[in-house]
């Protein structure tokens, strides 16, 4: 078993441990750490993929990827994360309402 | 000048409305002003691209004179251009509409966000690779929650986190895949994977991974769980948004990635997306016809238009490049039909301040040209003829029948059967005899024009399709030779 | 371009585009909404007249528009679709006349008068339509623009009779669509032949083609009123009077028979239709629709329910003339799709103006309204001894070639049908003859309006003495150039007899 | 025969005239419309030729025509509309309005029948005639008594059944001129001609319009009985066809019809049927005449020609005796024969109800019509049962279905 190999499978222990998480948590802040542990992981096997070039040299390319998509997580938790204190100020706990307004 | 041919349509259809929502955002007093003159320019750049993508073909632009697999390659075919124009017909409508829907603090906000949803949804449609798919795909759900919270409120506030954890679990399981792609075969260029492609469980994962995220993002029975309450509570606009081009935007990713990369695999599979396409039909439809609200309804039927898109799958092995034609009309027809709806059922909310249908016919009757509108667009979901909703139908059921697929065509004409049925429950309280009192229009003309053109639009579709064909041909993306 | 390409064009826009125009005026611009109307209406005729006399001279038109890479939008004038044209842009003009009468001052006009417009642009078109496909088109653009003019007036029952409407129609659309494809991925072409299209299909693909023409009959026969699928027509008669009128006599009753007509000759062809063995269980349901909705008329009290029954029973007429599949039959099928269209609107028109005038909507109420309305209950007669098949009235003319074919292919039990069905139509409409000509007026009419010295509206009273006495003429002229029949025989001559 | 343009004018102007007087309008503008109406015919009358003409866009190419035979009848004609124009003038207060119409009418399909050359025509007139003969019974009187309705609606019911089977035996004989000799072809014909002439056992709306008639109608009554005997002799192919059976039906009918009206005639009858009696005897020799002519062609080719004058004389002496009739008493509810008809008639309505058994509407509506016909039998209210009109045409519509089950 190689590096590469661990670290892919730990990515994608995160992730089902992410999504596991995301279904079963209904506190909203716990679901959007779910996202982001889901996150990591695919990060993890993104970077782990770099190593799989023969050369010392890693792969830039998953890297770029990754930075990409470190930046985009970032924005997609902000996002989250103002949703979630409004929605939280709607309900009255963080949580999701299944009622209609009507 | 410049000749027109040299200009880059492509990268202008992204960066001009980048460029506006940056504008927008610094100077909120220009926002309406910059929307309005971006969209007219968007569609002029829809039509520089579409000229130029005839004369040359197929479009390939490698961004900053990077190639691929490092730089960002941009690349155009007919179905980016029909996705293209798909999106700037819809937004042209949404333009008009958004203009006198949106009070100046929503304006502020929803501006900037509509013009960067436009250049992601232009980005998407244009992207050569599977990963710069993921970063559009993401730009635009986050784009999109955060227009669905835009007015407020509690159901819009439900529905907008609803929708984020969807299409944040749709993404990042989508990014999983590609991760396990690229893994297998370097790359995440379409054209290349596509040459390299070879059957093997890692490719069986990554399609697994990829599809069910995407699918889960286009709302496909069983996984439309979070549409309708995120279609339903946003603002009309926003619906129309997201129902028409947000939900095609991620099945043009995976029909893309079906047409290069999997359809070789997954005959099994298709046979699954067909059946799960024809559940989403009856579910769907039925759904649809149950809900007591407008805004709902409209919303499961979008649900049941979106299981006739995937209904094409078992089918296309046999049927070939007619059959994703029929699809990719279909999709234009709903895409225009079901904005139409959705801006509608806008102004019907708007007008009797309810959208309970039971209780509709005193602002169904003040409003004829948003009843027209909703008819309309209703013919074209039916699939009735004259309508571009016909002429997807028509082939979808020519492909069913000839390959001797009875259920599926039995589904179709079912689902054609309740969506009239769902359609002519609204449409049926236009001829009420009710005590409406004169009252002052309240509704401003350019919301009912906007959808009624969107409406009339969607059957003038009836007609142009052999044009429509030559021009979803250029580049061959369906394969199988140009129609 | 020439005129064969624009003059098919013109006869749809003649209606479309003033019912488009109608739908965007205001309410109270009535003068114009009438000018337009009656223009449209006017111009029509002339140019289906202009149209008439091209084919008549051998002169061929038609228009395609590529609707998919391999089908066509196509509208041609042949002598058939002439003859169907011709019948319902002549009493559009009628019709348009009477509901300008009969909804004066009502609410919606514009709404209505639009959807009128647009229901006889889809009549036309489909009568014009070359191939399956156009003709579907218009097919189901007819059901949608009959829709909201059933609905006119919003009351329950008129959402009821809607409703059973649509899901008749739509239910009828859906099978017909299903049959179309099926026929198109079979033969690969949809285009209406003289002798039909399908002779050359191979033998295993008859049972196939067995279940496309049930499936074809049904989801025409839904709007031709073929039992069991005519539920739908006599719920209708909630519907303001030139809506039935035009529900019965000019369009969509008659798009379905015509549908039918089609299919068999043009489609299948008769000898292959003959050859499949089709045509014998289609006379034996046209014959039962004959039958029943004669007897079901008879229990009717509601007088417009009646005329919808009757409506079933003599529609079936056409359709077993066409399955008759013999040449005298085919033209007293065919001639009957005119010759019932003008007697049946006369009966409606009366009916309206009995029920706008005096009030009265039932048979009981009719004693002696033939003193207090002698033109109208005149009109009514011609109408009714046509209906019964009395010579000199149309009615006589098509139950003669009827009887004639069926006696030519040796099936003269059809004889006994016919005659039960005359027998049968004599007793439901004699009694409402000797109720409004013998009878006193069992006490004041239900609600009276006043018309001064005339009896009723002019608008009102015109368009039924009108159809009568075309009605008596096409009968009693029937031999002249240039009647119905005489462009039936025309028609057969052309197209069925090789 | 000539062929020549006036005279064939004179021929349609004949028919026309009448037409043409019998809208109100037109008729409003001359005086004695009644009389003017019968001048082109006694026109005709005095021109000793005979001429045709045929004019083949009208219906199905019609043409009328007169010969000597025909004279006979149209001088009956002719007679008959004098006489009850002088009467009408006598008495002008009971005409209603609008009856002059149905009297032109009815005037014009008579004089129709009598000219038209060819079966459609004539089946053409024949129906003019027979309808506008029915408004005519019901309007002559200027305020219809129940018995007169009564009569009436029998009067429809036969002449609609007659005008089936007539149509009936047009259509064969038009398709297949063979046809014409075959006996299907000569029953249909006599069949017709029974209802419309009221020979037993149709004699029934007869004898009741006679009861209730006025003297006016008194005389109209003559003109169905002589224009169904004269379309027996048009439509039979009379010395061209030998059919035994055909003839001695017939004879046996005419043989029946003249005992039962002579039974009926010595029994005392009502005032007014004598009449009817009479007429039921006298038309009883003629149909018997054709059905000898049937059985024995020859004696018809050499007697035949007699057998218009026959009519004729049958017709005036008709007149006659109607003109010297007194006015009738009060109608009484006099018993009629048949019963077994009426019994018939019950059984048949309440099998079809139980046929139609799953058909709630009619199973309920039969039981209800069957206990109504129960009661009006024991009212030995005969017209009444016939009038019922749903049961009638339900019985009818029946056993057509069923014979067609059969014949195929």
């Amino acid at each position: 078993m190689n590096t590469a190999l661990l670290y892919s499978l730990v990515g994608i222990g995160l992730f089902s441990l992410g999504l596991y998480a995301l279904i079963v948590h209904a506190h909203l802040l716990r679901k959007i750490l779910a996202i982001n542990v889901m996150g990591s992981g695919v990060f993890l096997l993104l970077i782990a993929l770099a190593k799989r070039t023969a050369t010392p040299l890693p792969d830039a390319v998953p890297h770029a990827m990754v930075i990409t998509g470190i930046v985009v997580t970032v924005a997609a938790t902000a996002l989250a994360l103002t949703l979630m204190v409004r929605v939280a100020m709607e309900n009255h706990r963080a949580e999701l309402s299944d009622q209609s307004q009507e | 000048m410049v000749p027109s041919s040299e200009i880059p349509w492509g990268a202008l259809l992204i960066l001009l409305p980048l460029a506006a929502a940056i504008l927008c955002f610094v100077w909120p007093k220009l926002a309406v002003v910059t929307g309005v003159v971006t969209m007219l320019l968007l569609t002029l750049a829809v039509g520089g691209f579409a000229w130029q993508l005839q004369r040359e073909g197929l479009y390939q632009h490698a961004v900053g004179g990077w190639e691929t697999p490092l730089g960002i390659g941009l690349y155009g075919d007919g179905l980016s251009l029909l996705m293209l124009a798909m999106t700037v017909l819809v937004g042209l409508a949404i333009t008009l509409y958004a203009r006198s829907y949106f009070n100046q603090k929503q304006a502020r906000v929803f501006w900037p966000l509509w013009l960067l949803l436009l250049a992601a949804l232009n980005a998407l449609f244009l992207s050569a690779d599977i990963f710069n798919l993921y970063i559009t795909l993401e730009m635009v759900g986050l784009a999109a929650v955060a227009l669905v919270a835009l007015k407020g409120g509690r159901d819009a506030l439900n529905g907008a986190m609803r929708y984020l954890l969807a299409t944040l679990l749709g993404s990042l399981t989508y990014l999983l895949g590609v991760a396990l792609l690229y893994h297998s075969y370097g790359t995440v260029d379409l054209v290349l994977l596509a040459e390299r492609i070879d059957n093997s469980p890692v490719v069986w994962a990554a399609l697994g991974l990829m599809g069910a995220g995407l699918l889960l993002k286009t709302a496909l029975f069983p996984l439309h769980f979070w549409l309708p309450a995120a279609h339903a509570s946003a603002p009309a606009p926003i619906s129309a948004l997201l129902s028409a081009l947000l939900v095609k935007a991620s099945f043009y990713i995976f029909l893309r990635l079906w047409l290069v990369l999997f359809a070789p695999l997954g005959g099994d599979v298709a046979l699954l997306l067909g059946l799960l396409g024809a559940v989403a039909i009856l579910w769907g439809s039925w759904q649809a016809l149950r809900q007591t609200r407008l805004k709902l309804l409209v919303a499961y039927s979008t649900v049941a238009q979106i299981g006739y898109l995937f209904v094409a799958f078992p089918l296309a092995a046999a049927a070939g490049a007619m059959l994703w034609n029929g699809v990719s009309y279909l999709m234009l027809s709903h895409a225009l039909a079901k904005a139409a709806m959705f801006l509608a059922a806008g102004n019907l909310l708007l007008f009797g301040g309810h959208d309970r249908i039971a209780e509709l016919d005193r602002a169904v009757q003040r409003l004829p040209i948003s009843t027209a509108a909703f008819a309309l667009a209703g013919v074209s979901i039916m699939g009735v003829p004259p309508s571009g909703g016909f002429i997807g139908k028509w082939l979808l059921l020519e492909a069913a029948i000839e390959q001797g697929y009875w259920l599926l065509a039995a589904v179709m004409v079912v689902g054609g059967l309740l969506a009239s049925a769902y359609i002519f429950k609204v449409v049926g309280y236009a001829f009420t005899r009710s005590t409406a009192t004169p009252e002052p229009q309240s509704i401003p003309m350019g919301m009912e024009w906007a959808a009624l053109l969107l409406a009339i639009a969607s059957i003038l579709l009836g007609f142009t399709a052999p044009w429509v064909f030559a021009l979803l041909g250029i580049g061959d993306p369906f394969g199988g030779g140009a129609p | 371009m020439n005129e064969s390409v624009w003059l098919p064009l013109l006869v749809i826009a003649s209606s479309l585009i003033p019912g488009v125009i109608i739908f965007a005026l205001a309410e109270r611009r009535v003068k114009l909404r009438t000018t337009l109307n009656l223009c449209g209406a006017l111009l029509k005729m002339a140019l289906v007249g202009a149209m008439l006399w091209g084919v008549y001279h051998g002169q061929h038109y038609e228009v395609r528009l590529a609707l998919l890479p391999q089908l066509e939008l196509v509208l041609r004038a042949d002598a058939l679709s002439l003859l169907f044209v011709t019948l319902s842009s002549v009493l559009w003009l009628v019709t348009t006349v009477y509901a300008i009468g009969y909804l004066e001052g009502s609410p919606n006009r514009s709404r209505f008068f639009g959807f009128f417009s647009l229901c006889v642009t889809a009549t036309v078109g489909l009568a014009l339509a070359g191939n399956l496909i156009t003709f579907l088109i218009f097919y189901e653009l007819l059901t949608l623009a009959t829709y909201p003019l059933i609905m006119h007036r919003g009351t329950e029952a008129s959402r009821r009779a809607g409703k059973i409407y649509l899901r008749y129609t739509m239910a009828g659309g859906a099978l017909l669509l299903v049959a179309i494809i099926w026929l198109y991925t079979l033969s690969g072409t949809l285009e209406f032949t003289p002798q039909g299209f399908l002779d050359g299909i191979d033998e295993q693909h008859h049972p196939a083609l067995i279940i496309i023409f049930v499936l074809l009959i049904a989801g025409l026969g839904v709007k031709a009123a073929l039992v069991p699928l005519h539920g739908w027509l006599p719920e209708a008669m909630v519907a303001p009077a030139p809506v039935s009128a035009l529900l019965h006599a000019v369009a969509v009753v008659k798009a379905g028979a015509f549908g039918i007509i089609r299919v068999v000759y043009d489609v299948f062809g008769v000898d292959f239709a003959t050859l499949l063995g089709v045509t014998g269980p289609l006379v034996i349901v046209a014959a039962i629709t004959i039958v029943y909705g004669s007897l079901r008329a008879l229990f009717q009290d509601d007088l417009k329910r009646r005329l919808a029954y009757s409506t079933v029973s003599q529609v079936a007429y056409i359709t077993l003339g066409v399955a008759i599949a013999g040449p005298i039959a085919a033209v007293g099928g065919m001639v009957h799709l005119v010759h019932q269209g003008l007697m049946k609107i006369t009966l409606f028109f009366c009916a309206g103006n009995l029920a706008e005038t005096l009030g009265i909507h039932k048979v009981s109420e009719m004693n002696g309204v033939g003193r207090r309305m002698p033109w109208t209950m005149a009109a009514f007669t011609v109408g009714v001894f046509g209906m019964i098949g009395a010579p000199p009235v149309a009615g006589f003319i098509s139950k003669w070639y009827l009887g004639m074919g069926a006696l030519e292919m040796d099936q003269g039990w059809l004889i006994l049908v016919l005659a039960a069905s005359s027998l049968l139509n004599a007793a439901y409409f004699l009694p409402i003859l000797y109720a409004a000509w013998f009878c006193e007026p069992s006490g004041p009419w239900p609600e009276e309006r006043n018309f001064g010295r005339k009896e009723t509206a002019w608008a009102l009273l015109l368009p039924p003495v009108v159809t009568a006495l075309l009605a008596l003429a096409v009968g009693l002229l029937a031999l002249a150039p240039f009647t119905p029949l005489a462009w039936v025989e025309f028609v057969v001559q052309r197209e069925f007899v090789p | 025969m000539m062929n020549s343009d006036p005279y064939g004018a004179l021929l349609w102007i004949v028919v026309g005239w009448p037409l043409l007087l019998a809208i109100p309008a037109v008729r409003r503008c001359l005086p004695m419309a009644d009389y003017f109406a019968i001048l082109p015919a006694l026109l005709l009358l005095l021109l000793p030729m005979d001429f045709s003409s045929t004019l083949s866009w009208l219906l199905l190419g019609t043409g009328v025509s007169i010969d000597g035979e025909r004279r006979w009848i149209l001088a009956t004609v002719v007679l008959i509309w004098a006489l009850v124009a002088m009467k009408r003038r006598a008495t002008p207060h009971t005409t209603p309005h609008g009856q002059n119409t149905f009297y032109l009418l009815t005037l014009a399909g008579t004089l129709g029948m009598v000219m038209a050359s060819d079966r459609v025509g004539f089946f053409s007139f024949a129906t003019l005639m027979g309808y506008s003969f029915y408004g005519l019974l019901l309007w002559g009187q200027s305020k219809p008594l129940e018995a007169v309705r009564r009569g009436a609606r029998s009067y429809l019911i036969c002449l609609i059944i007659a005008d089936l089977l007539l149509f009936e035996a047009l259509l064969l004989s038009a398709f297949n001129p063979q046809m014409e000799v075959s006996r299907l072809y000569l029953l249909m014909v006599c069949g017709a001609v029974v209802l419309k002439a009221g020979i037993w056992p149709a004699h029934f709306w007869l004898n009741a319009s006679y009861r209730a008639a006025s003297p006016l109608s008194a005389l109209l009554l003559v003109l169905p009985v002589v224009m169904a005997l004269f379309a027996l002799l048009r439509w039979l192919p009379l010395g061209h066809v030998d059919d035994g059976v055909a003839g001695l039906l017939i004879l046996i009918t005419a043989g029946a019809s003249i005992l039962y009206a002579g039974w009926r005639f010595v029994q005392r009858p009502v005032q007014g049927e004598r009449l009817a009696w009479l007429s039921l005897f006298a038309s009883g020799w003629v149909i018997a005449s054709v059905g000898v002519g049937l059985i024995e062609p020859l004696w018809w080719l050499q007697y035949g020609t007699l057998i218009y004058p026959l009519i004729a004389a049958v017709a005036v002496i008709l007149l006659m005796v109607a003109l010297l009739r007194p006015p009738p008493a009060s109608p009484s509810q006099s018993g009629d024969s048949a019963l077994w008809m009426g019994r018939m008639w019950i059984g048949c309505s309440s099998l079809s109800c139980k046929l139609f058994a799953g058909y709630s509407l009619c199973y309920k509506a039969g039981l209800q019509r069957a206990k109504q016909l129960q009661n009006g039998l024991e009212r030995r209210d005969l017209i009444g049962l016939l009038s019922n009109w749903r049961n009638a045409t339900t019985l009818f519509v029946l056993l057509g279905i069923a014979l067609a089950w059969l014949v195929n």
